[in-house]
């Protein structure tokens, strides 16, 4: 149940990053998204995400299927019998609490000028519908689940990272770049705001990843649990140096934002495998998704898809990373692992990529997905909530 | 030698910064000011308090400059500055008696 | 255990948000009386508040009762024979942690004009003794928990948060509004500095939520604990959404300090009645909550009592509504127990709002409780800490 | 395990405090050795430090031990077998979740004017080979265990604040006073550049401190974990009126930065003798702590070391004190253990005095330690990262 | 045409505008200043340490008008900025001799 | 009355100040500018990308004074400003018509 708890900071740590790493101008949009988001995952989870997930045993190896709407509580839901050491709604509120990740990984990558309806609109469904389907296949008894050799994702680094990257790149892709980010003369520096903000969002998650791993253990086994920490510490750590050492041999610079995205890619990529590797293991998955994540930054710089915070970077390609390193290295490591591991990636990201295109193109082509020139050049938060996140202070732009 | 002092929309800064560059002025200071003019600041709302902030934000621009470089650079100002909207600023012409470069001790229009 | 540290997050929480709604030039202030309020809160409680709180069968039922000065162990206190699964000092170190609360709330509805010593003279009093007396006719067996059917509230809407609620209320109206607020030609916005730190502090009080509502089971009965973690989220998650609407219908923007405080009042709702509802009851709660807190915001700006942060409508009105629901929804609903309901709200409301008045009346006549007008406009950090927040920014006023 | 991940956020109190207490201008830097530093104490305890630390039998009652390299686990490491209740793993993270805050102490000492690169070295080689060695002489089974009276160290009052307190010192004296500290017109003040954040970053440490002592119990036993969180609790309490009292008394204000000093030291103090002591004596300790603490800063502002958040005072002299009052309060309280205690300082003070003092020297004489005076005056941040903190705000200096 | 520079107390900031907006005088520019004068700041302290900031800080208008305008101006400030105790600021003008409306290329009186 | 205008390096800042307040100016004004010249301003680099900040944080140094003055208080900020390399800024002078202190409604000299 702690880990509950951790999971919720973990929405705290997101928004106190995306919120460092974009303008000043922009911060109370940013923080307003990020407020309702874990509000609209609560709720829609509550409502149907819950069922869509864990549609019962009728649905086994399936690709879809709704055990009804609301929550019915199951006999004896309140004693542990429903789960060794776990009862029905310590359960529910913790998956209920991962739901909203998805949606607060796409809100960073298409931030500083999405229109704010729109964006909802899209949370809630992706939040509502899509992630528990995708968490269906595997957690909830589907298809990835009852393939020979089971697809293996044991916290999420596909399910939860990956769905929000791909909903990332799209989004961020159908927008466009932010106005003055990539020009004629090359492409420009947008400086995230407060730097402080940024660094206390990344060891919020941190913290709150201790629970999104140990939690996954969904078992008290101390053993389990104690060596899932480990490992999650580790990988963050290895993750820091990874990009360290990527950032200054590319840059010359000491970039701590790189340090800070490099944490979160050693986190997402120990995610899928947290119970399964050792100390060096660990170590090695958590650098080698520091350094994928400056080369991912560097990348979609260069194919000009802006993405403010480097989420995709960090959940899409970190989560790619860590899916497969479950078939390179730890207990379960082999070729046939490899396939299962190439299987889940591909199925999930096709899916999460078609629903997320259809559902910000159609959201583009009907009401429109971006604020209009002036309104991103003045800043949303004058525009679309006459707000200022800081009034007291003289600030640029 | 005279000074103009322009405020101007703070978004058109680097227009007028390219095309006064481009006419060899390479020095100059500006900074952030509040105007109150025509133009209304956008209302703001606090807390279902509405209210207008007393102001708009706007940047100064101040260039001493030789008296026959004076109206190429007002020229600059007024083409690249325009929306045409009001709220667009002003431009203001001083006399400046004297000049001094602090590094060499400069001093007159070979100090600008 | 764990829920005594979450409670002791929310004293964070409540430090940021309040230094967030208020203006730069008093952080330092508001800050320095929030850092010294749990201090007083432990201290006071270890001296006298627990035994005027918990006196022991003697004083059953009565309406005051002293178990004596300083702490006494009882026998067998390191040992969980004391109460399941609790030991003495858990029980005393999680009820210290609470009993702050109370002057934490009054801290910000008085914020931006109250003199220091004056406040601390009023929290000392206020935490060590009013709120403990209070306490003790519920949690200490006083009367209220042996009326017939008797009076209920779970984790505190009454007991905790319209204790603070009355002396906020009482305090704003006695001090009067802050310059400039209520001029002749009109109401004015006096805009919060730091929307970043007001939006940690409101997920930080969330977090600590859980800790004051599950802990209130004050037993690690896994099923109650897991019941109560999901109506603390789902409420604070309507009550977001209750907030955001109203705001909208009445205001037509999309206000984030009325997401946050919304998000608050959702949760003072339930605190009365956490363990009693189901999702459902949980959400409508919280929905109604944050509406509430809207139109309370806009009351108490019309009556002209000015409350920089809310805190009267979040938590008199938020801890109102939550203690009537008690008997409108869940397992206890019934008409007498909505009378039960009503008659605590008004013992408690009569004594907090009487002690309150006498101490901040007599303080007004005595010492004087508000700075001089040349303080209040140049702020209270350089006038009474001869001290800035932010020296190295440029900031208005 | 909870306290594991409260002792992980005390490092993001650390940052927090440390960027709140110094100048905007190298924000950046700050946080950039703050979020390396727990990276490094993972990876190096990982390598090496646990095994330095903790032997086994085969090194009891000695000075130094290595008992291998990398972490080999033992047989049973995954049950409770291990030690009651607790994992291998359970206990490795914990104690290298610890590791790094003797790093993170002097972090604060030198901040403002310390080069990256030597910093950086100093605390690989002090969190990775210093740290351990001392904590093995108490802790790893080491000679100061093996004393007749055994010198007591509940927490680490002295195996660790000291540890960084005594390298805080040294640190702090090699590199000088930053520039305009100390001028011929006497003392100036450098006012840091944000109170909320220092705040936060207390507040923060405050609840990790319940892990850092509530965890040192080393077994979930309820009735001493509780103890230690009251004695915790109360000691910082106390701890905040101890600085408020002398500051004001000395310097006629109301400081908040002492206070939040205060609150360390009070934390500091009880370290190591937070299962020994009752509520009082928790008190009177922490008091004394908050006093100590500012006649430090005064002190040490006297002779003219420069110490720009207060670390070697808080660190310092608060665990000095603490370990002390194990000898004068308390369960153990003799005069045969004031003279362990002492044995304790005294051994574990020239240790680390010695080797940080070379370490610091050697780096002072070969590549040198300190930033030049330009890079100094316009900060760290634009000269070591080419960054800024706070880039969209109006900031001096 | 000449330029009025005011350096006055902040907290007066909002008289005089009311002042001058009620000669009809819409248009005008100011910022924040820092201002050494006989005026002492008020003195901080920060961890025992007493320091007198450098400065206090001022706002300081800008308006350009004509000759006519300049006293009326003059006296809304003079009268409405007054508290009698030091540092209540100054006043100074200046000549200009050209004045440009960006929006339309306005030039002189009426640009102002 | 001369009106000196100096853009200073903000790190010369105290110097200069000690140095006029030596010759008995007490008053002046001055604030944060940003500043467009012959130095360049250190280059930033952001998650890979490296950018120059557009301009160079200075000072402006606004001083009012009797025409007798205006020498030795250039002559001040001259010696006092320089470090010599390319960046130490400019002086300019303007004519000042008239002063007026707000306080008791002093003009001319005296109010200086
Ligand atoms: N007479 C004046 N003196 C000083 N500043 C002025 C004056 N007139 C205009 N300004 C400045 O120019 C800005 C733009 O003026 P405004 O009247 O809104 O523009 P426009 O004339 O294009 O409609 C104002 O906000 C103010 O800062
Ligand atoms: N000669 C001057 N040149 C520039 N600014 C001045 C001058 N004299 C005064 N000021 C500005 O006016 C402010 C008020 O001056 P002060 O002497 O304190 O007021 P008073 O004359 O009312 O006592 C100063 O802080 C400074 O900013
Ligand atoms: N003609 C000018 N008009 C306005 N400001 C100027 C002018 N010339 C220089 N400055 C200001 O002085 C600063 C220093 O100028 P710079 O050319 O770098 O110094 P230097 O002449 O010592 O090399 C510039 O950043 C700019 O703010």
């Amino acid at each position: 149940m702690v880990a509950t708890l951790l999971v919720f900071v973990m929405h705290l740590g997101f928004a106190s990053l995306e919120a460092g790493l974009t303008r000043a101008k922009n911060t109370v949009n940013i923080l307003f998204k990020n407020t309702l988001i874990p509000a609209i995952g609560l709720l829609t989870y509550a409502f149907i995400g819950f069922n869509l997930m864990y549609p019962g045993e009728a649905f086994e190896g399936g690709f879809i299927g709704l055990g009804g709407l609301g929550i019915s509580l199951p006999e004896a839901w309140n004693t542990s019998s429903y789960n060794e050491g776990y009862t029905f709604y310590t359960d529910f509120i913790f998956q209920a609490m991962f739901a909203a990740t998805a949606a607060t990984i796409v809100s960073g990558a298409v931030a500083e000028r999405i229109k704010l309806g729109p964006f909802l609109f899209f949370s809630v469904l992706y939040v509502g519908i899509c992630y528990p389907i995708v968490g269906m296949w595997k957690w909830g008894g589907g298809f990835l689940d009852t393939l020979d050799t089971p697809f293996y994702d044991f916290a999420g680094s596909t399910i939860v990272h990956s769905v929000g990257g791909w909903g990332a790149l799209v989004g961020a892709f159908l927008l466009g770049p932010r106005i003055g980010k990539y020009t004629a003369s090359g492409m420009r520096a947008i400086p995230g705001h407060s730097i402080p903000l940024a660094t206390i969002g990344v060891f919020l998650l941190w913290f709150g990843w201790f629970g999104f791993n140990g939690g996954s253990v969904l078992s008290a086994d101390p053993g389990e649990v104690s060596l899932v920490f480990v490992t999650t510490a580790i990988a963050g750590a290895a993750g820091a140096f990874g990009a360290l050492f990527t950032a200054y041999l590319k840059f010359k610079t000491y970039d701590i934002t790189m340090v800070l995205n490099g944490i979160l890619a050693g986190l997402v990529g120990i995610t899928a495998g947290a119970d399964l590797m050792g100390i060096g293991e660990a170590a090695i998955i958590g650098f080698i998704g520091g350094i994928l994540v400056v080369l991912g930054v560097v990348f979609f710089d260069k194919i000009k898809i802006d993405d403010p915070v480097g989420a995709i970077s960090v959940h899409l390609i970190g989560g790619i990373w860590g899916t497969l390193a479950v078939g390179f290295f730890g207990d379960l490591a082999s070729f046939q692992q490899v396939i299962s591991q190439l299987i889940g990636i591909g199925v999930v990201g096709a899916f999460c990529f078609l629903t997320s295109w259809i559902m910000f193109f159609s959201l583009k082509r009907s009401i429109g997905i971006r604020v209009d020139e002036r309104e991103e050049v003045e800043g949303l938060d004058i525009n679309e909530h006459s707000m200022q996140a800081y009034p007291d202070f003289a600030s640029k732009d | 030698m005279k000074k103009i002092e322009a405020i101007i929309r703070t978004s058109k800064f680097e227009e007028i910064h390219q095309c006064i560059a481009g006419l060899g002025v390479k020095f100059f200071t500006f900074y952030e000011v509040k105007g109150m003019g025509m133009e209304h600041p956008k209302p703001q709302t606090y807390r279902g308090v509405a209210y207008e902030p007393a102001y708009i934000p706007r940047t100064k621009i101040e260039i001493v400059t030789a008296d026959e470089h004076v109206d190429e650079i007002i020229q600059c100002i007024l083409s690249q500055g325009r929306t045409g909207e009001v709220g667009d600023g002003k431009i203001f012409v001083y006399e400046a008696l004297s000049a001094y470069r602090i590094r060499n001790n400069d001093t007159g229009e070979i100090a600008l």
